[in-house]
């Protein structure tokens, strides 16, 4: 209501989205406005990894279009919409087994750093963030899950992107860490950055999220704030079961 | 005293049976010279020594192999290569840099002789031990016309085709051997290069049966390509004249094809131990010795025993006394005759100087 | 790799450079200095495929393409427009290039290793059978013989330097400038954030892709790069050895003996090809006495190499002295 | 050309094809299922031709006891060499190039050892089967329309092998992910072992029956190796159904291609044909994306 | 409930694990009974992982022994586990992906010790996760990566075991799933098979856990039943950072 004016970030147009026989994304539409963090929720296989891969360019959707900052941006490239501010991690991790932590973290950060010496220092400053400070120039095939997912953040986070699609990047991180993590997102957002997150951690969406849309095999069920969302009588039954307080 | 001779041939390698033979047939000359106490050289009585360097048929490895010869060994002459043309070629120019002679072996591609007629300065103690690639055309193309006049064959359409290996060899030879059939106003119907060592040639086959040749010529150096085409020749029923070059002359062909030769002809008829005597001769000789003589034995044999005899004949290895030698050779061995053409440092062909026989089976 | 040197690291550059430099000065015998010629030809060769192989991660198998296309193209520039072979050695680097920015196309869309090795490799068979067919111009496998020599010159305190068969000192050095120069640009390349980039589309291109790292543009510069300094290897063998085959410089066999240089030295570090051209090409030379148990020899120590020292010989320092994990 | 020349040129395409095929498959499944290139896959060819040759002309015994005993030999080598080479390199990290550098290697070490035991001679086998056969003008030695049929059997076999029975189903899981295999109770190293000495078995008996035609050599592995890829990579990588029509299609067009231009040319069509088909369908021709 | 508290079915003693040249685990010891779920905790990159791959023996072992029903089992392969009736969930899925979901859940009984149960499991399995039966021919790897976890879970499930190692079986899986894998677990558990499991949610560990352990860069911090860890100081400050 506020901001009429300023068009959303992110647009994401009726986009469908199917394989072979499976209908991953079933006419979606997002809009995710500058500053705002929106979790994507959805049972397993609701078509939220898939909406991240259309988005970052991964997949070009059947139907539909991705506009952002107003462009028509479906045609591009991942690395194009990397360059333009799209940064995402991905689910199931794919770090640079052959390099270090370090140094896959100066591949994100690379645009902004003439020396490599600069550039290695800003990467380490990353690391340190996510709590990988002490894996530095460990190879990245010797890490485990949790500090797997970290990296994924810290070499998205490098990219100094607009808007950030985090894909369960809580998933696996130990519980003493997972407050600092939200502390993290939170300084992001305070500093203009737009996240689109997926989580199935209730705690981090509550925390987080200004707006939660539910999506169901490919289309989006309910949305509104968290607390309605995780409070929806079709939500509690589809998703979170008996306990829906799990997870606080 | 002892004489040094540096010797490049492809030892490994698909050329290898040639190179190891033409390997153990100079061994064998210069063990018969050793045994009978040498030769005379500036004055002394001089043993042979060989040293044998791998070529593997390439080039680099042929220079690397030559230049070790002539730097580390400090062999007092080279003969190399022992079958390759692209090493001899590549290696002609490492030795003249180094004023020592040189021989080349069963090379026979004409661009060797180009070369040397290209600069006869340079190349002066270059020579050539076998003839140029155009012999074989030329002992074909006569062939075809003797058998003709004889009344012995008749070609209707004067056509020709060609199934040749896709090397130098292959190729120089259809190349030589095209001009001297449409002169006679033959016309080409097939011009087939195969990949070395090819064996399948139905599809080839099947296209020279529409166009109907009277005349066939295979040139290949691998037998295993030359007994396939013979084979299948029979198998599809071809019944043009087949007329074989090179690799014919090799014992693993006849036992490969059995009765499927019959009729063709081939060349160079270098070696036949069984019909004719001096070559039976050379074969009791080295068979005495427990080695079973193959042709590119009595090449061999030949070759290096007519640079035994230059090198007695001179008197001393010293390169331009040498070549002087050479350029007077006239040295009859069981293969043939040596008289060398000075123009081009190549030996002489013919019925009188080393024959390119063509014979039928 | 992106770390800065340590003085370790150059000291061990200065006494290579060192070493290298003075051996014509300690002995001049014309082999070895023919060997070493070569183990620098087959160096340059060998770290350019490493740069696409172990460094981009783009597994090719046609390489020698390159070589061939670059030594043709720079002998049949000099014979027939009568053009410097000072200026062709470095248009065979660029036809290599251009070469190489076609194939590269095709290979641009596939992401399996087998398939890509499998395409350059047949792209290398077209080459070589084109060069031996179209033979009134390459004159095919008769060779091409007759290629110019470097024209010589005088330098201001060596006097005059002159390239033939018999003058190995002056191939030796001209080959090491040429070395030295292709390394560098390779290792100037490795070191800046282009190379990081590379690396990071070895190890996962979905996730570099992700990162802003444009791959087509990756793998066509990297692969015109590599295609232009195999090219110049190839260029200057043309002239050095003055005979061309399409088998002896388009053929399989040289393309493997790189392969297993690059694998024997160690994939994917800088001194790997250069210690495994040195070691496989003085091995098969120092081996001649063994006669026909040569090549079994050789094969041989390959399979150990690579079974005791799975990443080559460069790792055997830290298998003799294990530094501390930092 | 005319209707009946071009019949003929596919049937010459069809039975050159089967041979690809055959040797593609070998190739096939040590590619598909441990990811190893073996490019020693060209030497265990020549050694399977070698026991063909010992065992039928040597020995004198008939084909039908010579042929199974030499793949029999060769599916042992093939477990043997596996045991002590691969078998250590395929568990370490930087596997997929160790491997091509030990097969290279041992490619050199085979050819060599079997230059210096068996020499450098050219050897052949007798045709297994006698006899033309004649359907109109076109003919075919039988030995030819047996290769044909072996082919298509073998391949058959091991598609089935692969997919339906339990071997099958434990090389390729063992290929997708070792350690996963070995919790659900896959030994890997048997599996690894097994499939080499299989893929080893394929090759002896493509040798086999090649053997008749093709000359045993030294130096016979190499040029099957490189045909043998081709076919591989276009029939789609680890496809036993892609390698056969691949290998046919291929022998389809080499033969159409000779007759169309000349042989010279054959091999830049084949390979032409080769990249546009990855070009246009990067997977292969079969193969799944 | 422990029954024959003197004997444990896995007994782990003194296990050091070296990885290149860094230490991952330090003289690791621990016991699970049959009919016992044990929770294995510890913040990121304490060894969780390790020490349950080197009980399957995916992981050598440098020093230290394991004994599973008094035998030693140190360093065996791992496919010999399955025989003795173990069976494991492989950390971040590790799925057969290029084959089918139906080809992935057979696997989990190929076994020939186990394979006389693979129609009855299969039928199980499938009731457990429709999803299986769902997309029985789809390939395994573009699944969703819940979807894979719920393939991989049912793939160790196939073999009928008596000792059930699972490293972080809820990974990616939405509350709904987790709370029927709780079920799952304690019903199997309830047939007498002893579970292990790592999971970073403590609360949730101890829903179904009688008892656990603590790692902290690679050594056991504390050890004990559930209520002793949930109410422990070194819970709070070394995992939940409290
Ligand atoms: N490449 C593909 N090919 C075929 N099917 C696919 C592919 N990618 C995804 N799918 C299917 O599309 C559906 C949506 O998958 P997606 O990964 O988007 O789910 P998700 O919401 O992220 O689930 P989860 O929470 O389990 O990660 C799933 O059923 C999946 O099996
Ligand atoms: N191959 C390896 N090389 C080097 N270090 C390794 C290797 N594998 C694991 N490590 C290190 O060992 C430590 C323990 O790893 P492990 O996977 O067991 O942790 P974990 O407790 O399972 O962690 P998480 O909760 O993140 O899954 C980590 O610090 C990791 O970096
Ligand atoms: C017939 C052979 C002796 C020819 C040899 N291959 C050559 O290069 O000339
Ligand atoms: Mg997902
Ligand atoms: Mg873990």
């Amino acid at each position: 209501m506020a901001n009429v004016a300023s068009a959303p970030l992110l647009q994401v147009d009726a986009i469908t989205m199917i394989f072979g026989g499976i209908v991953a994304i079933d006419n979606l539409s997002l809009d995710v406005k500058q500053g705002q963090i929106l979790a994507l929720m959805g049972p397993n296989g609701a078509g939220k990894t898939t909406t991240f891969h259309v988005i970052a360019g991964v997949h070009k959707p059947t139907l539909g279009c991705i506009l952002f900052q107003g462009q028509d941006i479906t045609a591009l490239r991942p690395d194009a919409r990397c360059r333009a501010g799209v940064a995402r991690t991905f689910q199931i991790t794919q770090p640079f087994e052959q390099l270090s932590v370090a140094e896959n973290i100066m591949v994100g950060a690379r645009p902004y750093h003439s020396s490599m010496a600069e550039l290695r220092k800003a990467s380490e400053a990353y690391a340190h963030k996510v709590g990988l400070g002490d894996k530095l120039n460990t190879l990245a095939k010797g890490l485990s899950t949790g500090q797997r997912k970290r990296l994924e953040l810290a070499r998205a986070m490098a990219t100094r992107p607009k808007l950030l699609l985090m894909d369960e990047v809580t998933g696996g991180v130990d519980m003493k860490s997972i407050p600092g993590l939200i502390d993290l997102v939170k300084t992001l957002r305070a500093d203009g950055l737009t996240i689109v997150l997926i989580e199935h951690n209730m705690r981090v969406i509550n925390e987080l999220a200004d707006e939660a849309v539910f999506m169901n095999r490919g289309a989006r069920m309910v949305s509104g704030t968290p607390h309605e969302v995780a409070t929806n009588p079709a939500v509690v039954e589809l998703y979170l079961g008996e306990s829906a307080d799990h997870g606080h | 005293a002892e004489v040094k001779i540096g010797v490049v041939g492809p030892l490994t390698g698909p050329a290898a049976t040639s190179g190891i033979a033409m390997r153990d047939a100079y061994q064998f000359v210069a063990d018969e010279v050793n045994a009978a106490g040498g030769i005379d050289l500036n004055g002394e009585k001089t043993t042979l020594k060989l040293i044998f360097e791998d070529s593997a048929s390439r080039p680099e490895i042929g220079v690397s192999a030559a230049q070790k010869l002539l730097t580390r060994d400090n062999v007092d002459l080279l003969v190399g290569d022992t079958f390759a043309s692209s090493v001899t070629i590549a290696l002609m120019d490492v030795a003249a840099s180094y004023g020592k002679f040189v021989m080349s072996g069963q090379p026979v591609s004409s661009e060797i002789a180009r070369k040397v007629e290209s600069d006869p300065k340079r190349f002066a103690n270059f020579w050539k031990a076998s003839w140029n690639s155009d012999a074989y055309a030329k002992a074909v193309f006569e062939a075809v016309e003797g058998l003709t006049a004889a009344g012995k064959f008749s070609p209707e359409g004067k056509k020709i085709a060609f199934v040749f290996e896709d090397t130098d060899y292959g190729k120089s030879n259809t190349e030589f051997a095209v001009p001297l059939f449409k002169e006679a106003g033959w016309s080409e119907v097939g011009h087939e290069a195969v990949p070395l060592g090819h064996s399948d040639f139905y599809p080839q086959l099947s296209k020279l049966r529409g166009a109907k040749p009277d005349v066939l010529v295979s040139i290949f150096t691998s037998v295993n390509s030359g007994v396939a085409l013979t084979r299948q020749i029979k198998e599809t029923g071809l019944d043009s004249l087949h007329v074989a070059i090179y690799y014919p002359l090799r014992p693993e062909f006849h036992q490969g094809v059995g009765a499927d030769s019959e009729k063709m002809l081939w060349t160079p008829m270098l070696y036949d131990p069984v019909n004719n005597e001096k070559h039976k001769a050379l074969f009791d000789l080295m068979e005495s010795k427990g080695v079973a003589a193959t042709g590119d034995h009595a090449q061999g044999y030949c070759q290096f025993a007519m640079l035994v005899d230059n090198l007695k004949r001179a008197g001393t290895y010293e390169p331009a006394k040498l070549s002087e030698a050479f350029a007077q050779t006239d040295f009859d061995c069981y293969t043939g005759r040596f008289v060398y053409d000075t123009a081009n440092h190549t030996p002489k062909i013919g019925p009188e100087f080393l024959p390119v026989a063509v014979a039928q089976v | 790799m992106f770390k800065p040197y340590t003085l370790q690291s150059r000291l061990c550059i200065a006494g290579a450079l060192v070493l290298m430099l003075a051996l014509p000065l300690i002995t001049s015998d014309p082999y070895i200095m023919h060997v070493m010629v070569l183990v620098m030809i087959f160096g340059i060769f060998a770290s350019a495929w490493n740069l696409v192989t172990g460094f981009a991660g783009l597994k090719t198998f046609g390489h020698h393409a390159f070589f061939g296309l670059g030594a043709y193209g720079s002998a049949l520039l000099s014979m027939n427009l009568a053009i410097s072979p000072w200026i062709t050695l470095w248009l065979g680097g660029l036809i290599a290039a251009g070469a190489g920015f076609f194939i590269g196309t095709p290979i641009l869309r596939i992401r399996s290793m087998a398939h890509v090795a499998i395409v350059t490799l047949g792209f290398a068979e077209i080459v070589r059978i084109c060069i031996a067919n179209f033979s009134s111009v390459t004159r095919g496998e008769m060779g091409l013989w007759g290629i110019p020599q470097f024209e010589g010159f005088t330098l201001p305190f060596a006097g005059p330097i002159t390239f033939s068969p018999a003058d190995k000192v002056s191939f030796y050095y001209l080959s090491l400038v040429l070395l030295l120069l292709m390394l560098g640009v390779i290792v100037c390349l490795m070191r800046s954030k282009t190379g990081l980039a590379m690396l990071a589309m070895r190890d996962g291109e979905d996730a570099a892709e992700s990162l802003g790292v444009n791959l087509t543009r990756m793998k066509l510069m990297v692969f015109g790069l590599s295609a232009f300094i195999v090219g110049i290897a190839g260029a200057f063998y043309a002239h050095y050895l003055s005979i061309l085959t399409p088998a002896s410089v388009v053929g399989l066999d040289l393309m493997i003996s790189i392969i297993a240089m690059v694998l024997v030295g160690g994939l994917g570090t800088f001194t790997g090809p250069l210690v495994g051209a040195l070691v496989l090409t003085v091995l098969i030379e120092a081996m001649r006495d063994l006669e026909s148990y040569r090549m079994l020899g050789y094969g041989l120590l390959i399979v150990l190499i690579v079974m005791y020292l799975p990443k080559g010989l460069v790792t055997l320092r830290e298998r003799c002295f294990p530094r501390p994990q930092e | 050309m005319n209707l009946a020349i071009f019949l003929e040129q596919i049937l010459n395409g069809l039975i050159t094809g089967s041979m690809y095929a055959l040797i593609g498959s070998g190739i096939a499944l040590v590619y598909g299922t441990m990811k190893v290139l073996n490019l020693a896959h060209g030497e265990l060819y020549m050694l399977g031709g070698y026991f063909t040759f010992f065992l039928t002309v040597q020995f004198g015994l008939p084909p039908y006891i010579s042929i199974p005993l030499a793949v029999a030999i060769a599916f042992a080598l093939g477990m043997l060499i596996e045991k002590l080479t691969i078998e250590y390199l395929i568990v370490r990290e930087n596997w997929a190039f160790t491997t091509i550098a030990a097969t290279l290697g041992l490619s050199i070490v085979l050819q060599n050892a079997a230059l210096l035991i068996f020499g450098e001679r050219f050897n052949t086998v007798p045709y297994y089967v006698q006899g033309v056969m004649a359907i109109g003008d076109i003919r075919l030695p039988w030995q030819r329309v047996l290769i044909f049929v072996v082919a298509l059997a073998v391949i058959g076999l091991f598609t089935w092998l692969l997919k339906y029975t339990r071997l099958g189903w434990s090389i390729r899981a063992t290929a997708q992910d070792r350690d996963a295999a070995q919790v659900v109770g896959i030994p890997v190293r048997r599996v690894y072992m097994i499939c080499f000495g299989l893929a080893a078995a394929l090759g002896a008996l493509a040798a086999a029956m090649l053997a008749p035609i093709n000359a045993i050599s030294p130096w016979a592995g190499i040029p099957v190796l490189l045909k043998g890829f081709v076919v591989v990579v276009l029939g789609g990588l680890g496809s036993f159904p892609g390698a056969i029509a691949a290998g046919l299609l291929l022998g389809v067009v080499e033969a159409i291609g000779v007759q169309l231009t000349s042989s010279e040319w054959r091999d830049v069509i084949s390979f032409t044909l080769m990249i546009a088909v990855i070009w246009w369908r990067p997977w292969g021709l079969f193969g799944k994306k | 409930m422990a029954t024959d508290s003197a004997k444990p079915m896995l007994d782990v003693q003194n296990v050091n694990v070296i990885y290149g040249n860094y230490q991952v685990l330090w003289d690791v010891s621990m016991q699970a009974h049959a009919g016992q779920v044990m929770a294995v905790l510890g913040p990121n990159g304490s060894g969780k992982s390790t020490i349950l791959k080197a009980i399957m023996g995916l992981t050598p072992v440098r020093s230290g022994k394991v004994f599973l029903n008094g035998e030693d089992i140190t360093n065996r392969p791992a496919h010999e586990m399955v025989a003795r009736g173990m069976s494991m969930v492989l950390e971040r899925r590790r799925l057969f992906t290029g084959m089918t979901v139906y080809e992935n859940v057979m696997l989990g009984a190929y076994h020939h010790s186990v394979q006389k149960y693979a129609k009855d499991r299969l039928e199980w399995v499938e009731s457990l996760f429709p999803i299986i039966a769902e997309r029985r021919d789809q390939i395994a790897g573009k699944m969703s990566g819940g979807e894979q976890q719920m393939v991989a879970i049912a793939r160790a499930l196939m073999s009928k075991p008596q000792l059930l190692l699972m490293d972080e079986p809820y990974l990616g899986l939405t509350p709904r799933i987790v709370q029927q894998i709780a079920d799952i677990i304690r019903k199997v558990n309830a047939e007498g098979i002893a579970v292990i499991f790592n999971e970073q949610n403590v609360k949730l560990s101890f829903g179904i856990s009688s008892h656990g352990y603590l790692l902290e860069s690679g050594r056991v911090m504390l050890s004990g039943t559930g209520d002793e860890m949930m109410n422990s100081d070194v819970i709070r400050r070394v995992y939940l950072g409290e």
